[in-house]
């Protein structure tokens, strides 16, 4: 549902937003994904992902340095989540915290889009009837 | 995409076992090691052999890969074919990623 | 500071952030803006947010409105808080959810930009030495 | 930007007390709240004024607005000074906005 408020309560913001976040910015963009119930109408039941560590965490590093050369960001929190996911719940989060939001939206976006194209990480999907590994349509990494 | 038909032509003859073959470790993860009925193996390479011998030999062992559009990576990184190799490289074959 | 990770623990993603996503959603963008400590070079010991607040909501519920025809969105969330905030507090969380990211994105990086021209909330900055109510830039709101 | 200089050849006559005259509630916030030295207040108009009349009989009772760039709204819209007005309306004048 949608919702808008005002409060003069403290906003819950997650660790990871926040563990990017040095004096000196003012924005911090965060993309969070998750595990969708429906993929093209099939029913997914749950998730399992599955990574190549050393060099997935080898790669988002990789990530990081270029983005915080391409880009005017301060910091920068790659999480991702492996095993068994239930429908729902967070497979990745990107926060990026820069001191003015155009460079984190940007960088953000990139950021996503390029881990889904170069960290060894591969997903299974577990439906009703069946389950498959998601193949990536993604081109060269080299 | 370095994929498995390019790959193809950059080897040009593989032999095992040969005196001072190298020692790779290979590794498979999800739809490749699905295929494999493997996690990893150990390869013997002969000396001088470049990663996409090495990859064309692992085609070889496990034929059921070759229905899969791959990538490789020698040491952590992702690899051309055309990478020299040493014994205890870590040599990995796996499918177009999908994190996120 | 960066960081990077791995991990098979849930990952916790706020609570506003949760509150946007239906079973259809793949992507949460969340933009979190907080008091920055320093601006322009200058040191602000903190903030206070005051709100025409019937009228501000009434603001926020057009952004919404507005967004969800002009994006292929969901579901957007917007929380901006009132009253005294010190530095590194949220004042401001805005999550959009989105079947795609790229909608996801766009959209909250417009509903920001609106929300600071036409929404009818103001700071004020308090330094040590001395204070100031911020006044916008932003021209026509009709 | 509906400012305050184009308001003023908005407004042709104003005069306050008349019989039949409108009382609108007048809203201040943040700086204006300052300027202003009050945060509400409630103000008469005559019959068939506009929000601009209205919003320029503000400002001669409260000189030191002037020195702001103003926005204002009549019931919780962002008005151009041409809006009708009718007793009970809610007229706020305000800065532009800093929120966010």
């Amino acid at each position: 549902m949608d919702f808008f408020e005002l409060t003069t309560d403290p906003i819950d913001i997650t660790s990871v937003s926040r563990r990017v976040i040095p004096p000196e910015c003012g924005a911090t963009v965060t993309l969070d994904g998750y595990v969708r119930k429906f993929t093209k109408g099939r029913e997914t039941l749950y998730l399992i992902y599955e990574a190549y560590e050393p060099m997935a965490l080898k790669e988002m590093q990789k990530l990081i340095l270029q983005a915080k050369t391409d880009f005017e960001i301060s910091n920068v929190g790659i999480v991702h989540r492996l095993g068994r996911l239930e429908i729902g719940e967070t497979s990745v989060a990107i926060s990026v915290a820069a001191p003015h939001r155009r460079a984190a939206f940007a960088a953000c976006e990139w950021l996503i889009r390029e881990l889904k194209r170069t960290v060894p990480i591969w997903k299974k999907e577990v439906y009703a009837d069946g389950e498959e590994w998601i193949e990536g349509d993604r081109g060269a990494v080299v | 995409m370095i994929g498995l038909y390019s790959l193809r032509h950059i080897c040009k003859n593989v032999s095992v076992g040969e005196p001072g073959s190298l020692k790779l470790k290979v590794l498979f993860f999800g739809a490749t090691a699905e295929a494999a009925g493997t996690r990893s193996t150990v390869l013997e390479i002969p000396p001088g052999a470049a990663s996409g011998n090495a990859l064309k030999k692992v085609l070889e062992l496990y034929p059921e890969l070759a229905s899969h559009k791959l990538l490789f990576s020698v040491n952590q990184t992702y690899a051309r074919g055309d990478e020299p190799l040493n014994t205890g490289d870590e040599l990995a074959v796996f499918t177009a990623v999908s994190g996120g």
